[in-house]
């Protein structure tokens, strides 16, 4: 196992880690801005080394800094936890050209699945199935016109490089194709400074159903079963929950397989999500995501396994901590993302609080780096703390939910409280009834994207 | 981080308040914490404005009411972070005071330089990064040691 | 680190008091806080003290700026907690202003009282508890109606 | 189920339940002193009384005050907590005087158990294996003397009122018996107001392990597994977990049976506790408790099972909310109560948190009031928090401990963390080898009592 972790993060995702580190007796190191100098993940690691000022690319996003912080600190391992550099392949080949094991799947596999064309290919190959649409990017207008013509109206076109919702374009008719294709590929070229864009069927109200795979070096690869992350404005989730409500045991047995075949044809080494979109009974292939995930803690609280010190483990050449038959899903669980937004407009809202007091009891567990009197910074996003609840059965999640959110005392910040509260008191999201447009459509007074 | 929380701007809040309220003296204590600024009195009204008290008190000590340290100890060198003449680092890495193994150190205290003048040497992903003089001076204090590593804003020397 | 919670428009609120009033010191402590402020000392007579604007200002609450209520909010009866002339609530329970349904009440507003006089009766456990005056005066407030709840250490009159 | 329940405690206790008053939709209204008007149980209920000034005696033990918050408040029923009037069997008898329902075990068996020989008699005759020695109160010296010529030495003299350690005295020859007598009479009359004595045999080097009982007025009757609460000192509970180390599955179903008899038998209703000490293989009864107990978190923990939600759904004249043959002990839990005391001498230390930052993660939970800029004030009990771990096993519970222990910020008042830590490092804490008076004669440098 290893010796020392410099966590490349900050926040409550950097909390998280160090949390798994600790409980396997691994150092860790902390690395922070000059604006974070007070921030709990750089009070609680063994060591902390400032990196650079409070703009994130001169810090968090900062490659030399960051492995000359974990060269100073003689860390043997960096976790980049999520967001930053924890999906960018070509940062896990630096650490590793520098003797320090990241931990993470292979940069390959980053790279290949960091390339949504490319990915929609592999999977496809792969035997998972992916929304009717192009097999690779789209070279001009005329592919698109004749792609349209095989998989018919609506469809979407997307950016390659993409993620977010920046440069997607839903298209209804004919007529409209000209005009989207150049705004897609104009808001990739800005959003990510690649203009490569591809078209596919649009669901008009499919769910967003992602499956948890975690694969090491000794031959087990497996999934430890879906969240439901439908609720979404703008691409950004909001609720997650696992199981989801809209599949049954015979369909979760079947998509499951075929991703666990085709994750273990791929030679996957880690953590990773296979996000797809389930719609009118079938399952599509959107996306794969090579890191831990925001949401993973809805899916401890349903299997009882640490998925961060299974990664690491995994990292250090270890198998997996329990039988990869042994595993079981039970009860419910809920997760609720609170951010410093304005709870009508979702405009962030940075300040301190003044008094802060997380709920607690049987089944709560708050993930959050935030205390009394702590700020959120304009400079990093907005996320207060992640709220999850486990119950024994969905109903009882519902209301445990319910009631920590009510719980939550957050003086002198503007916060999300007041909608989650308005969709778990929503009739259906109380049923489970809802689809990746619904927070929008129902709670947000805003038209689909 | 266990260093002493020093509010600048809320001392001089406070220095202004008093200022303008004509206070002579104001102390707050919470808990653990305490402040106590003072202002010269006035016999009368109009007065011209007193020097601010002590903006950057000596940290780990309750703010001083006296005048600012003119000798400060040099076995705490975040007491000069805000100094003028402080020298910080502009990156994490190793810090080396020489061109080369055995080679004379750039600077020793008492020596002049000028601004654009070279100091120390940080080394960071294999790169050689010069750290110069941001102005001309006597070096006063120099805080580090050859082969060491730094932070990025650590405090390296001063220039008086 | 949390800040120094300074309550400035509080600071402000007790200069003014001490310059309204000619004070030459104010201190005050609630608990583990305190607070001293000196003004330079004028060559002018004591003046009586002001009661205190509430001295237990509501955590997570600006106090609020502007003068020491002198004429204070009938809406804001915590306001008035510290008044030497409260009459405050010795118990939980339900509040009567008169002997019987119907009766006259016991006290109204500009009535004079004298110390021990009955102001109303508090039914806790199904026994009458009397409310009695703590010292004479005139009724300047009465902040509770007939039948209804009261907590202990609810503020029910003010006695000038 | 109950309207509005009226919470006549304060602190974490209070707060506990009215998680789970709120969990079932139940109003609830608060009840505190004047130095608790900012407390948390206060902000979170939906309506609150001031009933009197800060001493106990004027407000949390203020009968008539309390009785008539509820009835100015409207509350159909009224819970305890524990501490305070949980075990007063006047004050459940005036509760239901006033057509409020009392939120525990009907008032005959909170005075039965109450009385500590009469306890001892009545489990006795149901068949619960009690310590060898006196039947009833012991009326003189002549008694005692004929007793020890029965049951031996070493022996140990208690008040029938006691608990906590007082008016107990241990005997090791024939020569001390006098001694012991009149020593352990003057503190039971200075301490209960009462120098009703009786004695047993001494056990030397027992655990106390304590059942869980929950039974409701449907006929079902189930004991919901054991906590080992051994580590001790002044007979102060500083650690539990569940289940314990030191007994078996054959063992813990044996015992467990006879328990679970004895109580139906009496027909007691709602949640209680029967201490056992186990010493040698054999079990032996001390005393029940008839309400919820400090430690009943790591019972919820490892059954997944809602303490408090039961004893309001049993008090509600509802069944429990699951199948009594369908629980399962899952895991292991461990918890650690964590006071505002010097951890060397354990004297209390009121103060200030002025930074607060509560452990969190996988696994952990912590019961607390607290919060950054509150205050453990000098007129109640010290415990800031109760910290409560669950894992796999013994061991990730352990790891998830010392790792959720270190990760405890607390910044401006004494607390026992450093003491706790002592104990999670050392060997035979580690490998679940420990007595009652472990922790003094380890780690507390005092003799036994």
């Amino acid at each position: 196992m290893f010796r020392k972790v410099l966590i490349a993060n900050r926040g409550e995702g950097a909390l998280r880690v160090l949390r798994a580190c600790h409980d396997l007796e691994i150092r860790t190191v902390a690395i922070h801005s000059t604006a974070d100098a007070d921030a709990m993940h750089v009070r609680l690691a063994d060591e902390s080394v400032c990196i650079g000022p409070a703009d994130v690319q001169s810090s968090y996003l900062n490659v030399p800094a960051i492995i000359t912080a974990a060269h100073v600190s003689g860390a043997d391992a960096l976790h980049p936890g999520y967001g930053f550099l924890s999906e960018n392949a070509d940062f896990a080949q630096i650490v590793a050209l520098h003797d320090i094991t990241f931990i993470g799947p292979k940069a390959e596999h980053i790279s290949v699945m960091g390339d949504k064309v490319e990915a929609r290919r592999r999977m496809r190959a792969l035997g998972v199935p992916v929304v009717p649409g192009a097999e690779g990017a789209l070279s001009s207008l005329e592919e698109l016109r004749a792609l349209a013509g095989e998989i018919g109206f609506p469809l979407i076109v997307k950016a390659a490089a993409g993620g977010g919702g920046r440069g997607m374009k839903v298209v209804e008719t004919e007529g409209d194709l000209e005009g989207a294709w150049q705004l897609a590929r104009a808001e990739a070229l800005a959003g990510f400074g690649d203009d490569t864009v591809y078209a596919e069927r649009y669901l008009a109200t499919p769910r967003h159903v992602e499956f948890q795979i975690l694969a090491d070096a000794h031959g087990n690869v497996m999934q430890l079963g879906e969240r439901d992350c439908s609720v979404q404005r703008r691409h950004q989730k909001m609720v997650e929950e696992a199981p989801s409500p809209a599949i049954d045991a015979d369909a979760r047995r079947r998509v499951g397989d075929t991703i666990v075949a085709a994750v273990r044809e791929l030679g996957y080494l880690g953590l990773g999500t296979v996000e797809m979109l389930y719609d009118d009974g079938e399952f599509y292939f959107i996306e794969m995501n090579t890191r831990l995930q925001v949401e993973h803690p809805v899916t401890e609280m349903v299997t009882g396994i640490d998925l961060v010190c299974e990664q690491l483990r995994v990292a250090a050449g270890e198998p997996v901590s329990f039988a990869p038959d042994a595993f079981a899903v039970t009860g419910h669980a809920i997760e609720c993302r609170i951010t410093a937004e304005d709870p009508e407009t979702l405009t962030p809202q940075p300040g301190r609080a003044e008094v802060y007091h997380a709920p607690s009891g049987p089944g709560v567990r708050v993930d959050s780096a935030m205390f009394g009197g702590s700020e959120v910074s304009p400079h990093y996003d907005s996320l207060i703390a992640k709220l999850i609840v486990h119950g024994r059965d969905r109903d009882e999640a519902l209301r445990r939910l319910r009631r920590a959110l009510r719980e939550y005392a957050i003086d002198g910040l503007a916060n999300t409280i007041p909608l989650h509260q308005r969709i778990l008191e929503h009739p259906d999201f109380a049923a489970g009834e809802y689809d990746v447009h619904w927070l929008e459509r129902e709670l947000m007074g805003r038209e689909n994207p | 981080m266990p260093n002493f929380p020093v509010d600048e701007p809320l001392l001089r809040r406070l220095a202004e308040l008093m200022n303008e309220t004509d206070l002579a003296e104001l102390e707050l204590t919470f808990g653990r914490r305490s402040v106590r600024l003072a202002r010269g009195v006035r016999p009368s009204a109009p007065a011209p404005l007193d020097p601010l008290p002590d903006p950057d008190p000596v940290p780990g000590e309750p703010a001083a009411p006296g005048p600012a340290p003119s000798s400060p100890d040099p076995d705490r060198p975040e007491e000069f972070a805000n100094h003028l003449g402080a020298v910080t680092s502009p990156m994490v890495g190793t810090l080396y005071v020489a061109a080369a193994q055995g080679a004379e150190p750039f600077i020793k205290v008492g020596d002049e330089v000028g601004e654009g003048d070279q100091l120390f040497i940080i080394e960071a992903m294999k790169t050689m990064n010069a750290v110069l003089a941001h102005r001309g001076g006597t070096v006063a204090q120099i805080f580090v040691e050859n082969a060491t590593p730094v932070e990025f804003g650590a405090l390296l020397a001063i220039i008086e």
